[in-house]
């Protein structure tokens, strides 16, 4: 049980950070699906999130003043406004998608092929 | 309590057995609670019909009537639609229930008697009440049939509106106090009724109002309950649910009230305080030893529960008394009057405390007080040794940034 | 056996839900369960928030994030209910050129994350009993927000308790941003034209 | 208040009411169509600048009458032929009868008493004065009354309000010359401009709303319909009469020539009001275009007083030198205010001998050169008596006098006015009383002491012509218009036969009152118009039952303007001012037997015409019975607001001329100084002095001739057509050849097409011709070799400049083609491309950059 007993530090938070940006990134990359892109962003957003929640956090940390303190929970509250704000935006323009092309395929909105 | 099990189990076990007791403790307020409320729905509403309600199982009053339904819906048939996404309709109860359960985590219901003590309870308690609807929606599209869709649909669109006036709302007291903590807000309200939010100033009182519709309307409840509207929606999100699962969604939905309402007790009307100090007076608090506080809080709880129940109780007299709206004039009343009328009653409240800094009735809490987290960190500054040239000098800037902020004086 | 730490159970287990749910997200093909498993994923986060000592932000994850998801969900369910387009399955050769990038990707974030040594130490129950219990954030980061930076006062280090310039500007920004934002957002949701059987066709 | 006083006030008051029209002509112009309903406002905006104008005009008439009375130095022996001056008149005779006494055997003098016995003398006597020694026997006679009148001055003020530009010694200047004359004429045309702008309110109504023109087809055979232009009428009206007033009040010959050219503008825009009458813009182009003609003239003139006295200005502004009056007539001279060809004409007459001087000068050394001109100018009186400079003198006269003709509608260019009939009433109203035709009398008295004995028998005969021409014509016209047009004409003519035979009071007193007496007729006949909808007398009749405000006020027209009245009583204006005239014709006669028979007998035969048709007017339009009966049963009285001016007006037509108001009084005090003299070319030409006319004998055979032949006329227009006794068809049948003459109006219009218009026509089609066939051809060519040059170079643009663009644009093109590949649009693709490259910039960062 060395694994239950043993604190955690912030390679830990960064390795769960860092399968969450995989997995977005593979989502964006992967889904034919409009709304499944968004999730993909949304995801690798928020692995971006805890990276810098873990930076800020103190539990994590070997000794006092090594942690980025408030910053990075400052950081990490931009991010999700501004992924709130990206979310309406995108959400917009895949209404306008769907009221255009009849579907949230991203396959098919090709007009932009050079 | 895990302290105490550590004495005689291993220290994991111990730590699990606590969070069990925790657990159960919690579980049993919410399902004992629902039980009670719906027997006191069908009392009041038959009150109001100018009828008995039920008056058989259980004695004259017909206290085992709840139960009774319990025991009927256990046994009944769990169905299921062929179409149905299996997975998610199974999941859409629970969903909403645990939802509506990690709103008690930080629901304290006396001093210091809250079981996730998080520094953001208000907002903390908000957002996980913002989930059930989750259930709800999984639950309606889950179901495969377009009543429940529907249902769900209008839930969704429902609760993601008035969410923005009850963040506003609930704004104003925490403005106030300069805390999202519960309990501490809790804290500040002791001593006599007169320092009970609520009686801060004119704004916050017509807030409370404000605060109760909306918080009625993101229950769900009437005349709000458009997404179980039996006139035109067969009944709702729950058309396709039966038996337990069925009684899940209604946990949720009397655990969900009870905790707004706990929520109101505490922002507006002083939580466990009561009207008179009459702990203080009795001496039952924790310096008199640990018993003394122990049975202060007690009482604090008791104090506490009733407050929320008179709300709960509040909502159903309103549910048996108001017509249903229509979706339209529900989007109105929240989009057109309480969304301004919050913001409003926010900025006023900001002038408020800005203008009249020195209008503060806020309570002396006889033999208590609590420090400002600025003070506390010039303090630790001074203790520490170190030149307080930082901390002095930050002083008197800070005060600028902070003029909102009443001072607090020693008693 | 050793006592379980219980902080670092949590963090397993959550942990452990954020993960499969974000791989569940990529894998599944239901766009209401994709936003099912993204709400659990987000909400597993959320509790490593929490875990991490950052109440606020876990608690605007859960109110913002997860709220917007939510309606993402609700859009899911109103764009594919009709049926056609419930799933859009992903091709197999777009399958495997994912899991390659996935695989390089991680190949150079996973030795990323263990590559500094700081990162790897773990905080010792000395350090974590001189540490407060439960450290109170929202109130400093409202601060940081509008200009001041009063968890620096009680900085030992000195150099660190230079720059006490907060957020104000940014936040600002932000507020701003968001704004225009919703406004923007507003406008290109307005229904403009139903899609046409022309359109349709293209 | 002193005269000092009056010099600061009047130029302000006088100033003040000739810009309102202006200020009320920019805010129509500005915002016209948006004040009130449409438009409806500016009628009320322009018609209170002008009865602003005219509040003004009568207090500075007033101020006028305050500082100086109704007497002057020069006049104060004048008198009117009216009852009420028996006494003073009793005392003019006896001192008139003690001149003649006195000075018999002097010469001239001898004429104001008994000119037909004295005309053989005066014929003989030396040409140097004579009207001068009337005053110097008056002198003789009667010393103690003589001494008491003050040397001979006039009142006039008169100073630059603004230096417009400096050229040399020429100076164009905005300046003011106010006398006596000035004054009265601010006072009639505002007061009458003023009557016209509350009528035309009224009668333009129409404008108001979207007009149908029933006078324009259009080419698909519907009337024209078009929006109201109430507002521009208005518009067009304040910028007349602004026109007008500074005209009156110009101080230069420049500043009249040019407010001369905006009245012509002015009625241009008026009498082609309806523009899309065909009718109206040929009437407008005509009257426009034989002005021109006239004007002409009038830049001759200008030119020749310019270049030969340097300056513009009447009188003598301060700072500067005297003015045209005063080097016409030098008060230095003997006699003071003596004719004479002003040295500055001597000169530029005498330009060889002026030549000879200089020439001498220069060839001596150590003189100076402007010691020669002193001497030219120390030699000029010599020449002066050679009679060097008069040519030019009577050139300048007769040039100004042109332009007169023009405005003024004498003789050669009358044509113009009765087609000017075109334009609304109102404005033909306007144009014939008080503005256009009144700016050329106007001038004729400004410039009279300009003008030599010669000048003046040319204009005599040009008004003596004009007035029998439109009489004649007059008889035959049916348009109730036209008419009144033929009317104006004579009665213009009457003021320049004034003018003419040196009666200068006359002409300006029958200005004024012809002025009230015709914008009366003419806003009558726009009533009747207003109620028939038709010009056409032939068709009327009977109308004073229906509209007995007109029928009424349009009578006493009518007796005003063929002199009306109980003769050495009293009677309407007319009958003074006419009775003035003939009065001053006789006295002409007294020394020009042979003009001043022609003359006399064309004025009383002119008299009697005047009465014949204008009574033939009167009655066909308004007694009788009704010859259409259609007609007859729409006819209506106008509204009030149309009347009413016609009320104000008939009663100054009433009694305008009444001596007791000393309208001639006030005018005498604007007499030019000095007497008209004796011809030089013809020396046998010679002028009684005007005051000679008061003598009895005289004054009494010109009353009883003026009564006659206005009493035949009238008597003659009643048998015609007010009892019907005679049958005017018969005598059209009668004297048919007589009839064709008059009614195709001397076949004027015919004549000058023959003469000027189809000369013209034929040599513009040569003109033409030449442009076509060489001009043309020349360019044509040049331009052939432009297009062959063009040619080249468009084939090196086409072929070596466009190549070379086209070429890079080619491999530009295919370039994108290429990298058009990349672009997939692909969203999905992008996003592995970002992952890839993030990944690739990583180990290239691990190779080759040493991080920290």
């Amino acid at each position: 049980m060395n694994l239950l007993s043993e604190p955690v530090g912030v390679s830990h938070y960064m390795i769960v950070g860092a399968v969450m940006f995989v997995a977005g990134v593979v989502c964006m990359a992967s889904k034919r699906n409009l709304l499944g892109v968004l999730m993909g962003i949304e995801l690798v957003l928020n692995g971006a999130n805890v990276n810098f929640v873990a930076f800020s956090s103190r539990f994590l940390q070997s000794e006092e003043g090594r942690s980025l303190g408030l910053d990075g929970q400052l950081i990490a509250v931009f991010v999700i406004v501004l992924a709130a704000a990206e979310a309406a935006v995108a959400l917009a323009i895949t209404l306008n998608f769907y009221n255009n092309y009849g579907t949230v395929d991203v396959d098919r909105a090709s007009e932009l092929k050079g | 309590m895990a302290a105490y099990f550590d004495q005689f189990v291993p220290s994991w076990l111990a730590y699990l057995a606590a969070a069990l007791v925790h657990a159960f403790l919690l579980l049993n307020v919410v399902a004992v609670g629902a039980l009670v409320f719906i027997w006191a729905e069908r009392k009041v509403s038959g009150r109001i019909q100018d009828r008995l309600g039920p008056t058989r199982v259980g004695g004259k009053f017909g206290w085992l009537q709840s139960l009774a339904d319990g025991i009927k819906l256990i046994s009944k048939e769990d169905t299921m639609p062929a179409g149905a996404d299996r997975l998610l309709f199974r999941a859409a109860p629970y969903i909403s229930l645990c939802a509506s359960l990690c709103a008690y985590l930080a629901l304290p219901f006396s001093d210091g008697w809250v079981a996730l003590p998080v520094d953001v309870g208000v907002f903390f308690i908000l957002a996980v009440m913002g989930l059930e609807v989750f259930g709800v929606i999984l639950g309606g599209y889950a179901s495969a049939s377009k009543w429940s869709l529907f249902g769900a649909m209008r839930e969704a669109a429902q609760v993601v509106s008035y969410e923005v006036p009850m963040g506003l709302c609930v704004v104003v007291p925490v403005l106030i106090a300069g805390q999202l903590d519960l309990v501490k807000i809790g804290q500040m309200q002791g001593g006599l009724f007169t320092n009970w939010l609520i009686l801060h100033d004119p704004l916050i009182f017509c807030t409370f109002w404000v605060y109760f519709t909306c918080a009625t309307a993101s229950v769900n409840r009437a005349p709000f309950d458009l997404a179980e509207a039996e006139s035109e929606l067969v009944a709702g999100f729950h058309t396709e649910y039966s038996g337990l699962r069925w009684s899940i969604f209604f946990m949720a939905e009397y655990g969900s009230m009870f905790a707004v309402s706990g929520l109101a007790a505490i922002l507006f009307f002083g939580g466990w305080n009561g009207p008179l100090p009459v702990t203080h007076w009795l001496g039952l608090t924790a310096e008199n030893g640990a018993l003394a506080g122990y049975l202060g809080n007690f009482l604090g709880m008791l104090n506490f529960i009733g407050k929320a129940t008179l709300g709960v109780v509040f909502m159903m007299w309103v549910r048996w008394t108001l017509p249903r709206l229509r979706i339209d004039q529900v989007m109105k009343t929240c989009l057109k009057y309480c969304t301004p009328l919050a913001a409003v009653f926010f900025l006023g409240a900001v002038a408020w405390t800005y203008y009249l800094p020195g209008v503060d009735v806020r309570s002396r809490p006889l033999g208590m007080h609590y420090q400002r987290w600025w003070e506390e960190a010039a303090e630790g500054a001074a203790e520490s040794e170190r030149p307080g040239t930082m901390a002095a000098a930050a002083k008197p800037s800070l005060a600028s940034f902070v003029r909102s902020q009443p001072q607090v004086v020693e008693p | 056996m050793e006592p379980i730490n219980w902080h670092t159970f949590f963090f397993l287990l959550f942990s452990l839900l954020a993960v499969v749910f974000a791989v569940a997200v990529v894998v599944a093909s239901n766009v209401v369960r994709m936003a099912f498993y993204l709400i659990m994923s987000l909400g597993a986060a959320a509790g490593l928030f929490f875990l991490a000592g950052a109440d606020f932000v876990g608690a605007m994850q859960l109110m913002i994030y997860v709220g917007g998801t939510l309606v993402l969900l609700i859009f899911g369910v109103m764009l594919t209910a009709q049926g056609p387009f419930i799933s859009m399955k992903t091709r197999g050769g777009d399958w495997i050129l994912a899991a390659l990038l996935a695989g390089i990707l991680l190949a150079l974030l996973i030795p990323a994350a263990f590559s500094v040594p700081a990162w790897r130490n773990r905080a010792t129950p000395e350090y974590l009993a001189g540490v407060r219990e439960r450290p109170a954030t929202s109130a400093p980061l409202a601060m940081g927000l509008v200009g001041a930076r009063v968890d620096r006062l009680a900085e030992a280090d000195a150099n660190r308790r230079e720059g006490m310039a907060g957020y104000l500007l940014p936040f600002e920004i932000v507020s701003v941003h968001l704004l225009v934002v919703l406004v923007g957002a507003a406008y290109l949701a307005r229904t403009k034209r139903r899609a046409t059987a022309e359109r349709r066709l293209l | 208040m002193n005269e000092q006083t009056l010099s600061n006030l009047l130029p302000v008051l006088l100033g003040a009411a000739w810009l309102l029209p202006l200020a009320s002509f920019a805010v129509v112009v500005l915002v016209g169509p948006r004040l009130g309903k449409a438009g409806l406002l500016a009628g009320h905006v322009a018609t209170g600048a002008i009865l602003g104008s005219a509040v003004l005009s009568l207090l500075a008439l007033g101020a006028w009458l305050y500082v100086f009375g109704f007497t002057s130095g020069q006049a104060a022996h004048h008198g009117g032929a009216a009852g009420e001056h028996v006494q003073q008149e009793a005392e003019h005779n006896a001192a008139a009868r003690g001149r003649a006494d006195a000075s018999h055997g002097e010469g001239g003098d001898a004429i104001a008493d008994a000119p037909e016995a004295a005309a053989p003398a005066v014929a003989a006597a030396d040409g140097s004065t004579l009207s001068e020694p009337v005053r110097a026997g008056k002198r003789r006679a009667r010393p103690a009354p003589m001494v008491s009148l003050p040397p001979p001055v006039k009142h006039a003020f008169t100073d630059d309000w603004y230096t417009l530009a400096e050229f040399g010694s020429l100076r164009v200047t905005i300046s003011y010359y106010i006398d006596a004359l000035t004054v009265v004429m601010f006072v009639m045309v505002s007061v009458i401009a003023t009557c016209i702008h509350f009528y035309s309110i009224g009668y333009m109504h129409e404008e108001l709303h979207d007009v149908t023109d029933h006078e324009v087809t259009l080419s698909d055979g519907s009337y024209l319909h078009r929006r109201g232009r109430f507002h521009r009428f208005f518009q067009y009206l304040s910028l007349f009469c602004f026109s007008m007033l500074g005209l009156v009040v110009a101080g230069n010959i420049f500043m009249v020539f040019v407010f001369w050219e905006l009245v012509g503008i002015c009625s241009y825009f008026l009498i082609g009001f309806y523009i899309e009458r065909r009718s109206a813009t040929k009437a407008a182009n005509k009257a426009f275009i034989v002005n021109r003609v006239g004007d002409f003239g009038f830049i001759i003139g200008l030119m020749a007083l310019w270049s030969s006295l340097g300056t513009f200005a009447f009188g003598d502004v301060p700072g500067q030198g005297p003015g045209i009056f005063s080097q016409v007539r030098n008060p230095q001279g003997e006699p003071p205010h003596a004719l004479a060809a002003p040295t500055g004409m001597v000169l530029a007459s005498a330009q060889e001998r002026v030549a000879e001087i200089v020439r001498d000068h220069f060839n001596v050394p150590d003189v100076d050169p402007q010691s020669a001109w002193s001497e030219a100018v120390a030699r000029s009186g010599g020449w002066r008596a050679e009679g060097l400079g008069y040519g030019l003198l009577v050139l300048a006269g007769l040039g100004i006098f042109c332009g007169c003709v023009g405005k003024s509608a004498q003789f050669p260019l009358h044509v113009w006015l009765p087609d000017a009939m075109e334009g609304p009433t109102p404005v033909s109203a306007l144009v014939h009383s008080a503005t256009m035709v009144a700016a050329g009398v106007y001038l004729g008295a400004r410039f009279f002491p300009v003008f030599t004995p010669e000048v003046l028998l040319v204009i005599a005969y040009v008004g003596a012509i004009t007035l029998l021409l439109a009489a004649t014509i007059a008889i035959t016209a049916v348009d109730i218009k036209r008419v009144l047009a033929y009317s104006t004409v004579s009665q213009l003519g009457y003021m320049m036969l004034s003018l003419g035979v040196g009666g200068w009071l006359a002409g300006v007193f029958h200005l004024i009152t012809h002025a009230f007496f015709k914008s009366l007729l003419f806003l009558g006949s726009g009533s009747v118009i207003h109620a028939c909808h038709t010009n056409d007398m032939t068709r009327m009749g009977g109308l004073r039952r229906k509209m007995p405000w007109t029928a009424y006020t349009m009578l006493v027209g009518c007796l005003a303007i063929i002199g009306a009245g109980i003769p050495f009583l009293i009677g309407l204006s007319g009958y003074y001012s006419k009775d003035a005239i003939l009065a001053q014709v006789l006295s002409f006669r007294g020394v020009n037997m042979f003009h001043g028979n022609i003359l006399f007998a064309v004025a009383a035969g002119g008299a009697a015409l005047t009465a014949f048709y204008m009574f033939r007017l009167w009655y066909l339009t308004f007694a009788g019975e009704p010859r259409d009966e259609h007609i007859y049963e729409h006819a209506h009285e106008s509204p009030q607001i149309m009347y009413v001016p016609l009320v104000i007006l008939a009663g100054a037509a009433v009694v305008a001329g009444w001596p007791i108001l000393g309208l001639t009084d006030l005018l005498e005090q604007a007499r030019p100084l000095g007497d008209v003299g004796r011809g030089v070319m013809w020396a046998s030409l010679a002028y009684p002095h005007e005051h000679a006319s008061h003598a009895a004998s005289i004054h009494v055979p010109a009353t009883l001739a003026a009564a006659a032949t206005a009493l035949g006329g009238f008597l003659l227009a009643t048998l015609f057509y007010g009892l019907r006794w005679l049958n005017p068809n018969e005598v059209r049948q009668q004297f048919p050849a007589v009839y064709r003459w008059l009614w195709n109006k001397w076949y004027f219009d015919e004549f000058y097409d023959l003469v000027f218009v189809r000369p013209v026509h034929f040599v513009a089609a040569l003109a033409a011709r030449f442009d076509r066939r060489w001009i043309d051809g020349l360019i044509d060519s040049l331009a052939r070799w432009v297009r062959g040059v063009s040619i080249l170079d468009d084939v090196l643009d086409r072929y070596l400049v466009d190549g070379a663009v086209n070429l890079t644009a080619d491999w530009f093109w295919s370039l994108g083609r290429g990298l058009r590949n990349v672009q997939t649009g692909r969203l999905r693709q992008y996003v592995m491309l970002i992952v890839v490259g993030a990944v690739a910039l990583t180990f290239l960062l691990e190779a080759f950059v040493s991080l920290p």
